[in-house]
C-alpha cells in the first residue's frame, strides 16, 4: 500500500466514518440523550430512503424530496411520540426493547404494503454528478465530497446545538433529571417531543442522503441498527463529540480491515467494541 | 417490569393451576398429535427452556444479556461435530459436551462482561456474540454461512432422538428438570443473593458478597442452560447454521421472557409457548377475500407486541397476578 | 489497652484536586464508641467510605482485627467483620423487612456461589441464619414490621432497619453514618439505647450531628474540618478545646 | 394466551386438527395433487419468491390447470429467508400439509433445511433458484431436481470469455459467504484453465455495502478486468460505486448474470453500461420461445419477468413432464424419477436437459448492459453441466 493509496484509504475511512455519525445521529438524540432504546432506528432511515425513491420518482428534484422527507419524518416522529413513547420514558430499557422491536415488524410491512419488496436505486442530483480524478484508474464521486460536508456541518450543528444552545442545555437538563427540569420551568412534554422528533427526522434524513450511494431494498434498516448502536456505545452515551469520534473510529477499524486483515473483517468493529467497553465502560467520552 | 418486583419465588394460585394443566396436557398431546405438532410442540419446550435460561440472568439476577444465543448456538454446533457422517453420536456423551462447551464460553465471555453494568452489559454482550457469530459464518472448516448437518441424530440407552416421541418426552424431561432446578435456585441462598444483587448490588456487596463471583456464576450457568436447549434443536432439527447464534434468536429470546413476565422462570415458560403459538397462528392465518392476513403476519405480530408492552407492563404472568396491594 | 480492632493510619483520599480527607489516623477499640464530628463537607461519610472499602483510598493502611487489610475490597472486609450502615438509606425496598434481615444474616457463612450446594440447599431453613436475623429483629425493635415490604415503612423504620442488617451479620467493627438523621425525637431516644447496648463486645465508630447524642454515646471523639482531625480526645477535654470552639462551635463560651 | 382456558383451548384445538389431518395416500388417483410452495415472501428477497411464485403457476395454468390430469391445490409458507426455521417450514409443508410436491427455495441457507427433509421424508422437491453445490453434488438425492443452476455454473462460463478478451491479471470480489465462495472457485477454475492469472481476490464481510475501500484497492492494483458476484441491493450499490470511482470507462467489470439482472432501471442503468454477465437467460434473448413466454407473462401479471420467474416457470414445466409420464401417480417414484431425469425442458432461456445429479444443463450467454437491457452477444458456454463431483446418483 503506497503513500497516495494509503491517503486514499484514509479519505475512505473518513468518509465511511462521517456516513455512520449521521446514520447514528438521530440515535444519539433518542437513545443517547434521552435514554430510549429505540431498536426501531432502522427503520425510520429505511423509511427516509423509500421517502427518497418515491418522492424523487414523483418530483425528479432530490433537495425537494428530503425537504418534504424530512416534515413528513418530523410529524411521524412527533405522533409515534405522543401516542407510544410519551409513556415509556420511565420504563425499564426491556421495556422500550420489546416496544420498538414490534415496531420494527410493523414498518417493514408498512413498507411493503406502501412500496412493494422490489429493489430500487435513488439518481444523484445533476448539478452533483461529477467525479475529481485522484489517480490515472480512480477518482472520487463529488456526491461522496458533498457527503462529506454535510455530515460535518451536521456533526458541528448538533455539538453547538446540544452543548451550546439555550436549547440544548434544556435538552440536557430534561435528559439529566427531567423531574428537576420541570420544577425549573422547562415544558418537558413539549421538550421530549421536540428531540424525539428531532432523532427520527435525522434517521430518515440519513437515509434519504444516503439512498444515492446505497440502493433503497427491504431490510436495509436492520443492516444498519446494530452498527447504529455500537457507534453510539462507543461513544459514550448521550455525546455528540462521542458518537462522532467513535463513528470515526469505526470508519477506520472497518475500512483497513478490510484491506490488511480481510479474513477477521467482520469481527474487527466488534473486538474493537468489547475493548473499548472493557477499558473504559461508559464509553470514550461519558457525559 | 416497571417497579421491580420483589417475591420472585411465590407464585400466583392461578398460575401454578395453569402449569399443572399445562403439563398435564403436554403429557397426553403426542398420543393425540401428528407427527409435525409432535415436532412443533417439542421445539417449543425448547425455546421454553431457552427462556428460562436467560431469565436466571435477566429477571433473577438483572443481567439483560442480548447475546445469549451464542451458547445456545455452539451447543448445536458441537453436536454437529461430534456426530459421525453414517451414525448417530451418543447424546450420552454429547450432551454433556456440547453443554459443557457452552458453560466454557460462557465463563469466558462472563468473565468479561459481567463486570459492566446496565445498557452497556447489553451492548458488550451483543458484541461478544456477534463475534461468535461471524467466527463461525466466515470460517469454512467451521460451516461457513451454510451451517452443518447432524447426519443422523443422536442416540443411547435405548433412546434414539430419530423417533420424534422420544425426543418429545426427553424434552420434556429436560423442560421439566430446568423448571424445578429453577424454582428451587429461588428459594436457594445462591438465589436469594442473586436476587438481592437485581435489587441494590451495592448493599448486597456491603453485605459480604462478592457480586462479581455471583454474577458469573449465574451467567455460566445460564450460558450451560442456553447450551442444553441449543443441543435439543439440534438434535431436532438434524441442521445447525450461524443463525442460531444471530442476534435475531437473541432479540428472540428476550422478547419471550419479558412477554411472559419476568423473574420467576414460569413467565419466561408461558412467554415462549405464548410467543410461538402466536407466531404460528398469524402465519397461518387464511386469505379473506383477495386480502392474504396470513401474509402480513409481520403486522399483526408487531401490533401484537407492542399491545402487550403497552397494556400488560408485567407480561402475561401480570395479567394472571390478581391485583396485589402493595403490603401484602 | 489492648489491640485496636480496626486501625487506620494517615488515610487520604483526593477527589482530582480536592483532597476529601487528608492523612487522618484513628483506631476503634472494643466496648468503645468514638464519634466523629464536623461540619458538613468535613469528609466524615467519605472518611467511613474509605474505612469500609467503599471506595479505595488514595493513600494510607487499614488493618482489621489486628489483620492489614489495605485494599480489600469492600464484601471482604464486611466478612471480616467490618460491618456499615449508610447516611442515606440502601436497602432493599421491595423486600419485607424479614427478607432483608435473612439475606444479611445468610453473608456470614454463604458458600461459594459456584459450590452446587448453595444452589440447592433451602435458604430459609438454615438454622444459624434464622437465629442471627431473629436476634437483629429483636435489638431493633422491628418485631411489629417483620412482614412489611421495606419500601412502605416510615423513615425512621427504615433507619432502623438500615441498623438491624448491619446487626445480622453480626459484625466486630461498627460503622454508623449518621443513623439518627431524620428521625423523631421518641425514634432516636431508642436509637440511643440500642447504640448504647451494643458498646458492648463491638468497636463503633459514630459520624453524627446530634451533639446530645454524641456526647451521651461517646468515649472519644474526633473533630474533622475540612478533611483532617483537628483535634481527639475524650468528650470533656474535646469541649473545652479552644481550636474546636474557633472550627465548629461558633465563638467561645466563656 | 392470557388466561388458561385459553391455552387449553388452542392446545386442544391444535390436536383436533391434527387428527382430521391424517389423509390416506392410497386415494391418491382422483384426489387433488398437493402442491407446496416454500418462498421468501416477506424479507431481502421477497421479489424473487413471487417471480417464481409467478413463474410456476402460469406454467401449470398453461397446461390447463391440470398436473398428471389431476386438479391441483396449493400450500403456501413464507420461509423469510430465515436459515434457522428452514426444517421447520419444510415440515409445516410435507408433514402437516403432506404435499406431494415441494417448490422452493431461494436462500440457500434455508435449502440446506428443506434439503434435510427432502432427504428424510423423500418428498419429491424442485429446487427453483438455490444455487447451494452440495444439493446436487456430495449430498445429491433421487427425489431431488434443480431448475435454477449450481452457484459455480454463472461464472464456470466466465473464465473463457475473459481471457478471450484479452483480459490475462484479473481481480475476483465477492461476499465471504457460501455462494460467493462456491462462485469464485468455479471462476478460479475456468479462468486459470483458459490462461487467466487471477492477481487478488477481495472479500468483504456479508452483507457489508461499503464498497469503497476495496474499489480503491482495485484501482491502485490495475488488473486487466474485474470479475464479481452480487446479487440484489448491494449489486445495485456495487455497479454505482464502481461507476462513481471512475473505474467503469478504465477497468471493464464482469460478472455473473445476478451483479445486473432485475436491476436496470432508469437510475442505474447510466452506471451500468458496458458490464459484461454470464447467465442462462436474458430478458432480450431473441426466440420465439422467449416472446411468447414474456408476452404472457406481462399480460398476466403486469411486469417484466426476470431469470427467477423462468425458473419458477421450468420448475412447472418439469412437474408436469414427470406427473404426465406417471399420469399423476406421484408415489410411483422410479418411474416419475426416470421421466425427470430425461425430460427436456423447452424454456424460454432454450432447451436444457437434466444432468445425472438432477442439475440443469444449459447454455450460459454473454450478456452486455446496453440501455436497460442484457443484451445477448452470444453463448458464452454450449450445454454446460456442473460437475456434480461427489454425487452417486445414475
Amino acid at each position: 500500500m503506497d503513500l497516495a493509496n494509503f491517503f486514499i484509504q484514509l479519505l475512505n475511512s473518513v468518509q465511511y466514518g462521517l456516513l455512520l455519525f449521521l446514520l447514528a445521529a438521530g440515535l444519539t438524540l433518542i437513545f443517547g440523550i434521552m435514554g430510549v432504546v429505540n431498536l426501531a432506528h432502522g427503520s425510520f432511515y429505511m423509511l427516509g430512503a423509500y421517502m427518497a425513491y418515491a418522492l424523487t420518482g414523483a418530483w425528479d428534484n432530490l433537495a425537494l424530496a428530503i425537504l418534504a422527507g424530512t416534515l413528513i419524518s418530523i410529524s411521524l416522529g412527533w405522533l409515534l411520540e405522543k401516542l407510544l413513547f410519551r409513556h415509556f420514558y420511565h420504563r425499564s430499557h426491556l421495556d422500550q426493547v420489546l416496544l420498538t422491536f414490534g415496531l420494527i415488524y410493523i414498518f417493514e410491512e408498512l413498507r411493503s404494503m406502501l412500496w412493494g419488496d422490489d429493489v430500487h436505486s435513488v439518481g444523484v442530483p445533476a448539478v452533483l454528478d461529477w467525479s475529481i480524478q485522484l489517480t490515472d484508474t480512480l477518482s472520487y464521486p463529488a456526491y461522496r465530497l458533498f457527503m462529506l460536508a454535510i455530515c460535518t456541518a451536521l456533526a458541528l450543528g448538533l455539538w453547538l446545538l446540544i452543548s451550546k444552545t439555550k436549547l440544548g442545555m434544556r435538552i440536557r437538563a430534561g435528559a439529566f433529571n427531567s423531574d428537576m427540569a420541570q420544577t425549573l420551568g422547562i415544558n418537558i412534554v413539549r421538550l421530549h417531543s421536540l428531540v424525539f422528533a428531532m432523532g427520527v427526522a435525522l434517521a430518515a434524513l440519513a437515509g434519504m442522503l444516503i439512498a444515492p450511494l446505497s440502493s433503497v431494498y427491504p431490510h436495509m434498516g436492520s443492516q444498519v441498527l446494530i452498527m447504529c448502536f455500537v457507534v453510539v456505545v462507543i461513544g459514550g452515551i448521550g455525546s455528540v463529540r462521542g458518537a462522532l469520534t467513535a463513528a470515526l473510529l469505526v470508519g477506520l477499524v472497518d475500512t483497513f480491515g478490510k484491506v490488511l486483515l480481510p479474513q477477521f473483517a467482520s469481527m474487527l468493529v466488534y473486538v474493537l467494541m468489547a475493548l473499548v467497553l472493557l477499558y473504559k465502560p461508559e464509553g470514550l467520552f461519558k457525559q | 417490569m416497571s417497579a421491580p418486583q420483589g417475591h420472585l419465588e411465590t407464585l400466583p394460585r392461578s398460575v401454578q393451576v395453569l402449569l399443572g394443566l399445562g403439563l398435564i396436557a403436554l403429557l397426553a398431546f403426542p398420543l393425540a398429535g401428528q407427527d409435525f405438532y409432535t415436532q412443533m410442540v417439542t421445539r417449543m419446550m425448547i425455546l421454553a427452556i431457552f427462556a428460562m435460561s436467560l431469565d436466571l440472568l435477566q429477571g433473577i439476577t438483572g443481567l439483560v444479556s442480548l447475546g445469549h444465543a451464542a451458547f445456545f448456538g455452539v451447543a448445536g454446533y458441537v453436536l454437529a461435530f461430534l456426530s459421525p457422517a453414517d451414525a448417530g453420536a451418543s447424546w450420552l456423551t454429547s450432551l454433556p459436551l456440547a453443554v459443557l462447551a457452552s458453560a466454557l464460553l460462557a465463563l469466558v465471555i462472563g468473565f468479561f462482561v459481567v463486570r459492566t453494568q446496565g445498557i452497556y452489559f447489553i451492548m458488550v454482550t451483543m458484541a461478544f456474540a456477534q463475534m461468535v457469530y461471524f467466527l463461525f459464518f466466515d470460517n469454512k472448516a467451521l460451516g461457513g454461512s451454510d451451517g452443518l448437518y447432524v447426519n443422523v441424530r443422536p442416540a443411547a440407552l435405548g433412546l434414539d432422538f430419530e423417533n420424534k416421541q422420544v425426543l418429545y418426552f426427553f424434552t420434556l424431561a429436560c423442560l421439566v428438570l430446568t423448571y424445578a432446578f429453577l424454582r428451587r435456585l429461588l428459594w436457594s441462598p445462591f438465589g436469594r443473593t442473586l436476587n438481592g444483587i437485581r435489587l441494590n448490588e451495592h448493599r448486597t456487596q456491603a453485605l459480604g458478597y462478592a457480586s462479581f463471583s455471583y454474577k458469573l456464576t449465574a451467567f455460566t450457568l445460564a450460558g450451560a442452560l442456553a447450551g442444553l436447549a441449543g443441543y435439543l434443536w439440534a438434535a431436532q432439527s438434524g441442521y445447525v447454521n450461524p443463525e442460531l447464534m444471530g442476534f435475531h434468536m437473541s432479540a428472540h429470546a428476550i422478547m419471550m421472557v419479558i412477554l411472559g413476565g419476568m423473574g420467576n422462570v414460569a413467565g419466561a415458560l408461558i412467554g415462549a409457548f405464548g410467543f410461538e403459538l402466536f407466531l404460528h397462528f398469524f402465519k397461518d392465518l387464511p386469505k379473506v377475500g383477495e386480502f392474504d392476513l396470513g401474509k402480513h403476519w409481520q403486522l399483526w405480530m408487531g401490533s401484537l407486541i407492542v399491545l402487550v408492552v403497552v397494556v400488560a407492563p408485567q407480561g402475561l404472568m401480570g395479567m394472571l397476578r390478581p391485583r396485589r396491594s402493595q403490603d401484602d | 489497652m489492648t489491640e485496636p480492632l480496626l486501625k487506620a493510619s494517615s488515610l487520604s483520599k483526593r477527589f482530582g484536586g480536592l483532597l476529601a480527607v487528608n492523612g487522618v489516623s484513628l483506631s476503634l477499640f472494643k466496648d468503645q464508641l468514638h464519634a466523629v464530628i464536623g461540619p458538613n463537607g468535613a469528609g466524615k461519610t467519605t472518611l467511613t467510605h474509605l474505612l469500609s472499602g467503599d471506595i479505595p483510598a488514595t493513600s494510607g493502611e487499614l488493618w482489621l482485627k489486628g489483620q492489614a487489610v489495605t485494599g480489600w475490597p469492600h464484601h471482604r472486609l464486611s466478612l471480616h467483620g467490618l460491618g456499615r450502615s449508610y447516611q442515606k438509606t440502601n436497602v432493599f425496598l421491595p423486600l419485607t423487612v424479614w427478607e432483608n434481615l435473612m439475606l444479611a444474616a445468610q453473608a456470614k457463612d454463604a458458600l461459594v456461589p459456584y459450590n452446587p450446594l448453595s444452589w440447592f440447599s433451602r435458604a430459609d431453613r438454615n438454622l444459624n441464619v434464622l437465629e442471627r436475623a431473629e436476634r437483629a429483629l429483636e435489638l431493633s425493635g422491628l418485631v411489629a414490621s417483620k412482614s412489611k415490604t421495606a419500601a412502605i415503612l416510615s423513615h425512621g423504620i427504615q433507619r432502623q432497619l438500615e441498623i438491624a442488617m448491619v446487626l445480622a451479620t453480626v459484625p466486630d467493627v461498627l460503622l454508623l453514618d449518621e443513623p439518627l438523621a431524620g428521625m423523631g425525637a421518641a425514634e432516636a431516644e431508642t436509637m440511643v439505647a440500642l447504640l448504647k447496648a451494643l458498646k458492648k463486645d463491638h468497636a463503633m465508630l459514630l459520624v453524627e450531628h446530634d451533639m446530645d447524642a454524641v456526647f451521651a454515646l461517646a468515649d472519644v471523639l474526633t473533630v474533622m474540618v475540612n478533611g483532617t482531625v483537628i483535634a481527639s480526645g475524650t468528650p470533656e477535654e474535646i469541649r473545652s478545646d479552644a481550636k474546636v470552639q474557633a472550627a465548629y462551635l461558633g465563638e467561645a463560651t466563656p | 394466551m392470557a388466561n388458561r382456558r385459553q391455552l387449553l383451548t388452542s392446545t386442544a384445538a391444535i390436536a383436533g386438527a391434527a387428527c382430521s389431518g391424517v389423509w390416506f395416500p392410497a386415494l391418491a388417483q382422483n384426489s387433488k395433487l398437493r402442491i407446496g410452495l416454500m418462498l421468501p415472501y416477506t424479507g431481502t428477497f421477497t421479489q424473487l419468491g413471487v417471480a417464481i411464485d409467478n413463474g410456476f403457476r402460469m406454467a401449470l395454468q398453461e397446461a390447463g390447470g391440470k398436473v398428471g390430469g389431476r386438479e391441483v391445490e396449493f400450500f403456501k409458507v413464507d420461509d423469510e429467508s430465515e436459515p434457522s426455521k428452514g426444517v421447520e417450514n419444510a415440515n409445516k409443508l410435507v408433514q402437516r400439509d403432506k404435499v406431494d410436491v415441494l417448490i422452493g427455495t431461494v436462500h440457500s441457507g434455508v435449502q440446506m433445511g428443506i434439503h434435510k427433509v427432502a432427504r428424510e421424508t423423500g418428498v419429491l422437491n424442485i429446487i427453483p433458484n438455490a444455487g447451494m453445490h452440495a444439493a446436487t453434488r456430495a449430498l445429491c438425492a433421487p427425489n431431488v431436481f434443480r431448475t435454477s443452476f449450481t452457484n459455480g455454473q454463472p461464472t464456470q462460463a466466465l473464465g473463457k470469455v475473459m481471457v478471450e478478451k484479452g483480459h490475462k491479471k484479473a481481480v475476483w470480489i465477492t461476499w465471504k459467504y457460501a455462494a460467493g465462495d462456491e462462485a469464485g472457485e468455479s471462476f478460479k477454475e475456468s479462468y486459470v484453465a483458459a490462461g487467466g492469472t487471477i492477481v487478488k481476490e477481495l472479500g468483504l464481510p456479508f452483507p457489508n455495502v461499503e464498497f469503497q475501500a476495496l474499489l480503491t484497492e482495485i484501482a491502485s492494483i490495475k488488473p486487466d478486468a474485474v470479475a464479481c458476484f452480487f446479487s440484489g441491493g448491494g449489486a445495485a450499490k456495487f455497479i454505482r460505486d464502481y461507476a462513481a470511482a471512475g473505474l467503469k470507462g478504465k477497468i471493464p467489470l464482469y460478472g455473473s448474470g445476478f451483479l445486473t439482472e432485475g436491476l436496470l432501471d432508469d437510475e442505474l442503468a447510466p452506471s451500468a453500461q458496458g458490464i459484461m454477465t454470464t447467465l442462462h437467460y436474458s430478458a432480450s434473448l431473441a426466440t420465439k420461445r422467449n416472446d411468447a413466454f414474456r408476452l404472457a407473462y406481462a399480460k398476466t401479471y403486469k411486469m417484466q419477468p426476470d431469470v427467477f420467474a423462468v425458473q419458477g416457470y421450468d420448475a412447472g414445466l418439469l412437474l408436469l413432464q414427470g406427473a404426465k409420464a406417471v399420469n399423476g401417480d406421484l408415489s410411483n417414484k422410479k418411474a416419475l424419477y426416470a421421466a425427470m431425469e430425461s425430460a427436456v425442458i423447452d424454456s424460454p432461456r432454450g432447451k436444457w436437459t437434466m444432468s445425472k445429479a438432477h442439475n440443469p444443463v444449459q447454455d450460459m450467454y454473454l450478456r452486455v448492459v446496453e440501455g436497460k437491457e442484457n443484451k445477448v452477444l452470444g453463448v458464452a458456454a454450449k450445454a454446460l453441466s456442473d460437475s456434480g463431483v461427489g454425487c452417486k446418483l445414475g
